[in-house]
């Protein structure tokens, strides 16, 4: 069934290097369109800066809106990267080699992104800087660790950092090979970067060991990170939030949406790059089977979440629920949800001659990560606006045009980046799809020929 | 905390150069000289459970089900097994779906285990009257005619026919073996039992795809079924324990529990049953990294718990967390911490460790013992709750009872059920082969160890 | 300087195995000669070679020091200001167990890439033979040698069809030397 | 050590707004002009909640004054990143504006929503600036702010004991909201001096069962005591928060 177009070294090398030396007019669309919505995105957070939050549609008792929603969306989407890198890593899957390094920097910049959004969304954002290093030095006050939010940062730059370096360990030969064939500037930094990496048996059987032992060290951190975005509401007592269950639930939902915009990231990439022979039908399938397990994980923390939410059957918290579950809007919201997230993705993913469509999966796991971030809406918000027995102080929340901009921004801030990004570096492990080929071996069984791989342990 | 180290690469485990000749002459070896070998340890077996179901009469029956607290080892005895056998069969359907060949010689010392769930499904069935009735309680149920009873009954029910669908499913090959090969006494059932299977391609066919997905099925049964267990069994009978991630924690604990019940059951068949050949370094090296994730995850789980009750500080979460960890069941708790965490962890953090036999197995006997004073723990905690605390909605516990103490016929019950569902898997080893003949013969061909260049590697196939 | 650097370069890696073959049988140990390449072999490709790291050390090292200074930062803040928030005990163990982990697995981490640099003998600003073509997939067989070995290492690198030979002194083509 | 809290007894309560009024000016808290009420970002250190009960025609109007309940164990504190927030020995929530990055968890984790956010910057007409006290911070944009039980008043009398020698006499100091009070619905002491004005109230009350604390379920113990509305004809239901 493997379609295995057997390729040679110096077409692997051509091709993978391809978005680095031209620039197709779809690319150009790209960094026109995407800057432009960054312009804005730009502009929306400095006329917040000046004014003030008064711009935005937070009021009491909606203290945290789309800036909050949005940080927790991104957050999620960041754990793409240590998802499939990591754990296809270790378990050796093969369909790993074309997507751990978009992955991993999706990781990266939609981490950075969502870093963004808590600091902008302070009320004094410039003292807010003070607040992610040490703060007060003088007077000897640091950060309070009682409180979740320098959990937070402690969590995301861990992640960032060690994401980072991992991207960077796992790249190294891959500069190398830039630096051999490139001149100019870009001979520079390829130069700089790559360490003067030579290729020996010893730095390879590093550059193996690293993959391993590196991915099982994030693979901790990575469940840390979102668990403690998820404390960040579930130490609260704000009913619908103060769930034990919150911490693998975002977990488990961050992985859903993350894996899914992989999948969206492939297709982009196969179709902007043309990286057909690398990002094969059978990648999208394995995908697709991962996705399953994880989407039905979602749905069960999902429905634990409902359940013992309405099980203690208390007035404040069943408020909540039905004005989350069947009044205008948040009842098309909650549908929105089920069939976006679940109902319509995964059923379509049981199929095999689905799952090796490249636009239905484009287009499945888009209906995901809208589902997730209605899903992400749906846990925050409704809880603030129904806040206990205060019914003087319920209210509605409406974003401001700030607010949606940022949001819009974001997304474009994180699809430019990506594209600075390919256009800098391979934007898939060169290496690594040689290794592919070097690991590559066939199997004879019967009258059949099985495609084989060469496993170290 | 991957892997590094390792001298020269790969350990080449005789199981890949064995023809299947051999790999079926061991697997009629083991029909026909172990089944007598397994007599004494049978007979020990059935007088333990005997001496259980008396027990449980004895005591618990004649106080009668009123008397919920009696019941206690009876439960815990029950979501022991539930967390370890029925657990077991999720493993091998895992690492089914994971496609992953090492796995081959380890599913039938995993499935095997799902012969025992009548064992807990009768149990159930004689824990069920405990319960009041949920029109008057917080539960899961919110009040649903004839909850918990009927409708966790059929659940039970569901999962137990899956359950032996699934073992029989998966054994037919090696069942026509038996009914072809082995003793008169062994053949009548195995003839039943295997019904038309002559292995055409047809029936191969058809039997992976059957097998996967029953197997599949299981797990998607038994996770719900665990969920309304920790939550019919534990959550709604503690007034004011409000927790939503409970019911996950106790089904992640239940695999751990399962996996560790995998390693241990492979290290006896190593040590006792001739299957060196089959159940090596690589099986072990490869379980314990996964019996290490879910210690981790076992942490991870209570912790999520903890720290909400511990942050929020409401009086219901403080007196729940007194109950359950910090006063009444302390040690009992500290025990369970340091069993299914903290020294699985110290001790396979090591990959050398991990690399052995003896670590992964001395780690899975840990997280056994320490799996069955969790549920001891839980059980004893939730059964002490007299039905004052429980009806008319309790928000609160208002009044901590005091810990449960056992006396011998509490042992005597936990002793007997689970001699009782050790003596189910004995009986069954006697018809079937060990290891899955139709497993390992299958996974010969995909799987080699041929020269590259100077080195000698693994080569692995990857069909479809 | 009194070793010579020879590199050989090979098109395909039944040469390369070959070349690595033939020096061998000069005399040549494996710890005098490494192989470049662009992406990795299995392990032992070309012979048995000494593998030995303290790759492990560092993630250990590392993980000590940031739980270090992860007790440091936390029980230090709360300790030397303290300032109830909460009613929550002066010394909160569970939050410092958040940024102890933290702490332990940023070290761990940044350890273990400054392990793997080092094992790897990166960054690396001396001076060897190497060749570009290295990266394109051709493989490189690296002799380092005393001057007096110096031609048998050639001779045995021409053995197995090399594309080129690198010496310090420039390309000594891939023909033996006549007479 | 005194530990402040407040008495507010519902059935003197006529909800005229004088507390909130007078807090107003005590605090220089910004005037809350129609505009910013809509957007619902007032700011009252003490507001009067207005619930309506029954149905027309037998509709009675019930009112609450909601200040800070100064939380014992207030869940407000911890989550603050930067102490912003803390509980000073006298039991008094506090919060520091020099600290505040202005998260706004506290406000988030405030189940009483008697925290604030300045999301403008401040503005008084030029009439009323020379009214402001000088005894009280001006609170920039992008600060939480909140009732403090007058703490700049406290200090003061403290001050002033401690010059004189002495220690602070039995309800030396109240805040504005109980002096500005018609109907001495609103008082204000040491819940631990027996002597004081709050503690006999208190002491009172509770034998004729009408003390009752907002969201006393969450466990924070509130020093905010609510003194249950006499009402004759419903006397029968005993009413939570509304």
């Amino acid at each position: 069934m493997q379609e295995r177009h057997r390729l040679g070294e110096e077409e692997i090398t051509r091709e993978l290097l391809r978005p680095l030396v031209t620039t197709t007019p779809m690319m150009w669309v790209g960094f026109i369109g995407l800057g432009a919505v960054l312009a804005i995105f730009v502009f929306a957070v400095s006329w917040m800066f000046y004014w003030g939050l008064g711009v935005t549609g937070l009021q009491r008792p909606n203290m945290w809106g789309f800036m909050i929603v949005n940080f927790v969306f991104w957050i999620g989407i960041s754990h793409a990267g240590v998802m499939i890198s990591a754990i296809l890593r270790l378990t050796q899957a093969e369909w790993r080699r074309p997507v751990t390094r978009a992955a991993e920097v999706m990781t990266i910049f939609s981490l950075m992104t969502a870093m963004l959004h808590p600091v902008i969304h302070t009320g004094r954002p410039w003292r807010t800087l003070y607040w992610v290093f040490p703060y007060d030095f003088w007077r000897n006050l640091w950060p309070d660790v009682r409180g979740p939010l320098v959990w937070d940062p402690s969590a995301i730059l861990t992640y960032l950092t060690g994401s980072t370096l991992f991207l960077y360990t796992t790249m190294i030969p891959d500069m190398a090979l830039a630096r051999d064939r490139t001149i100019g500037w870009r001979k520079v930094l390829y130069t700089i970067l790559a360490l003067g990496w030579r290729g020996n048996e010893r730095q390879w059987k590093m550059q193996t060991i690293a993959g391993f032992l590196l991915s099982g060290l994030i693979l901790p951190v990575f469940v840390s990170v979102h668990s403690i975005v998820s404390w960040d509401f579930a130490v609260s007592l704000v009913p619908t939030w103060h769930a034990t269950v919150f911490a693998p639930y975002f977990v488990i939902g961050a992985i859903h949406s993350g894996v899914s915009a992989v999948v969206t990231l492939m297709a982009l990439m196969r179709w902007l790059f043309r990286f057909d022979h690398y990002i094969r039908l059978e990648h999208f399938d394995a995908i697709g089977r991962l996705l399953i397990a994880v989407g039905t994980g979602w749905l069960w923390f999902f429905l634990l979440d409902i359940f013992f939410a309405i099980y203690p059957q208390e007035a404040r918290e069943l408020e909540i629920m039905d004005f989350r579950l069947f009044q205008w809007p948040f009842n098309v919201l909650t549908a929105l949800i089920f069939i976006f997230g679940y109902f319509i993705p995964v059923p379509i993913w049981i199929f095999q001659r689905f799952r090796r469509n490249v636009k239905i999966m484009f287009w499945t796991s888009i209906l995901v990560n809208v589902g997730m971030w209605a899903e992400r809406y749906w846990l925050i918000k409704p809880g603030l606006m129904r806040k206990y027995e205060w019914t003087f102080d319920w209210n509605w929340y409406r974003p401001s045009i700030v607010e949606i901009s940022i949001v819009l921004g974001s997304f474009a801030l994180v699809g430019f980046l990506l594209l600075v990004f390919s256009k800098i570096f391979p934007p898939i492990s060169v290496w690594e799809e040689k290794e592919g080929q070097h690991f590559a071996q066939q199997l004879q069984v019967g009258k059949r020929v099985v495609n084989a791989i060469v496993r170290e342990f | 905390m991957a892997t590094h180290s390792h001298a020269h690469g790969h350990e080449l485990q005789r199981t890949w150069e064995l023809a299947p000749s051999d790999v079926l002459a061991n697997g009629l070896g083991w029909l026909r000289e172990v089944g007598r070998r397994l007599r004494t340890p049978l007979l020990i077996c059935f007088v333990l459970f005997v001496i259980g179901i008396l027990a449980i009469v004895a005591t618990p029956l004649r106080q009668g089900f009123a008397n919920r607290q009696a019941w206690t080892y009876v439960a815990a005895a029950f979501l022991y097994l539930m967390s370890t056998a029925a657990a077991a069969p999720a493993l091998s359907t895992a690492l089914r779906v994971a496609r992953s060949h090492w796995r081959r010689p380890v599913n039938r010392a995993s499935e095997i285990w799902g012969v025992t769930l009548i064992l807990p499904f009768l149990l159930y069935l004689l824990l069920l009257p405990t319960f009041p009735g949920t029109e008057d309680r917080l539960s899961i149920w919110f009040g649903w005619p004839l909850s918990p009873w009927l409708w966790g009954a059929i659940l039970m029910l569901a999962l137990t026919g899956a359950g032996y669908l699934f073992v029989w499913f998966s054994s037919v090959p090696d069942l026509a073996i038996v009914r072809d090969h082995g003793t008169p006494a062994q053949r009548g059932l195995a003839a039943w039992l295997s019904r038309g299977w002559v292995g055409s391609h047809r029936q191969w066919r058809i039997y992976e795809k059957v097998v996967n997905n029953i197997g599949v099925l299981y797990v998607l049964i038994y996770v719900p079924v665990m969920t309304v267990l920790s939550s019919d069994f534990i959550i709604a009978l503690i007034p004011g324990y409000f927790t939503a991630v409970f019911p996950a924690y106790f089904t992640i604990s239940s695999f751990q529990a399962g996996i560790a019940l995998t390693i241990v059951t492979m290290a006896v068949l190593r040590r006792w049953g001739g299957q060196a050949d089959y159940l090596g370094r690589e099986q072990f090296w490869a379980l314990g990294k996964l019996l290490l994730a879910f210690s981790l995850l076992w942490f991870y789980f209570w912790w999520s718990e903890f720290i909400i009750f511990w942050y929020g500080r409401m009086p219901r979460e403080i007196s729940v967390l007194k109950l359950l960890m910090a006063e009444t069941y302390r040690w009992p708790f500290v025990l369970s911490f340091a069993m299914n965490f903290a020294l699985p962890l110290l001790i396979l953090m090591w990959n050398p460790i991990r690399r052995s036999i003896a670590g992964p197995t001395v780690v899975a006997t840990i997280v056994l013992l320490g799996n069955l004073i969790d549920r001891i723990r839980l059980t004893s905690a939730a059964f002490s709750q007299p039905d004052s605390a429980l009806l008319g909605h309790a928000h609160e516990l208002h009044e901590i009872p005091a810990a449960y103490v056992p006396g011998i016929s509490d042992l005597l019950i936990l002793v007997g059920m689970l001699a009782g569902a050790l003596m189910l898997v004995l009986w069954t080893a006697r018809y079937l082969p060990f290891p899955s003949v139709a497993e390992v013969v299958g996974g010969l061909w995909l799987r080699a160890h041929k020269p590259f260049k100077h080195a000698r590697v693994i080569v692995v196939g990857k069909p479809e | 300087m009194a070793i010579r650097e020879v590199l050989g370069l090979y098109r395909d890696l039944d040469s390369a195995v070959a070349a690595a073959d033939a020096l061998r049988e000069a005399g040549f140990s494996r710890n005098e000669f490494e192989v470049l390449s662009n992406a990795p072999y299995p392990e032992g490709t070309f012979g048995e070679e000494s593998g030995i790291h303290r790759l492990f050390v560092f993630p250990l090292i590392g993980a000590a020091c940031g739980f270090a200074a992860g007790l440091l930062i936390t029980g230090g803040t709360q300790l030397s200001y303290p300032l109830v928030t909460g009613g929550k005990p002066l010394l909160s163990i569970p939050p410092m167990i958040i940024i102890m982990y933290e702490g332990t697995m940023l070290g761990a981490l940044i350890f273990t890439v400054l392990g793997v640099l080092f094992e790897s003998r990166l960054p690396w600003i001396g001076r060897a033979l190497y060749d570009s073509r290295i990266t394109q997939g051709y493989i490189g067989i690296l002799v380092r040698t005393a001057p007096e070995r110096e031609a048998r290492a050639i001779e045995a690198l021409r053995k197995a069809n090399p594309e080129d030979i690198l010496t310090e002194g420039g390309k000594t083509g891939q023909q033996p030397a006549r007479g | 050590m005194p530990r402040w809290g407040m008495v507010i007894d519902l059935d003197r309560c006529i909800g005229c707004g004088a507390c909130v009024v007078a807090c107003q000016a005590e605090n220089n808290v910004p005037i809350n002009t129609e505009d910013v009420y809509h957007q619902r970002r007032a700011i009252a250190w003490i507001r009067l909640e207005r619930y309506w009960e029954g149905q027309f025609p037998t509709v009675k109007a019930r009112y609450i004054p909601v200040p800070c309940m100064q939380c014992t164990y207030a869940p407000c504190e911890p989550v603050c990143p930067v102490y912003a927030t803390y509980h000073t020995t006298e039991g008094i929530n506090m919060q520091v504006y020099n600290r505040c990055i202005g998260t706004r968890y506290c406000a988030v984790n405030c189940h009483w929503h008697v925290r604030f956010f300045n999301f403008w910057e401040p503005k008084w007409p030029d009439s009323l600036k020379n009214q402001l006290n000088p005894d009280v911070t001006v609170r920039s944009r992008g600060v939480m702010e909140k009732c403090n039980f007058c703490v700049h008043r406290i200090v003061k009398a403290e001050q002033k004991a401690k010059v004189e020698g002495r220690t602070l006499r039995t309800d030396e100091v109240t805040t504005a909201c109980a002096q500005a009070c018609p109907t001495n619905a609103i008082t204000f002491g040491d819940l631990d001096d027996p002597n004081s004005m709050v503690s006999k109230l208190l002491s009172q009350a509770e034998k004729d069962h009408r003390v009752y604390r907002l969201l006393e379920d969450l466990g924070t113990d509130p020093k905010v005591y609510y003194l249950k509305k006499i009402d004759l004809e419903a006397s029968a239901t005993p009413k939570g928060a509304h």
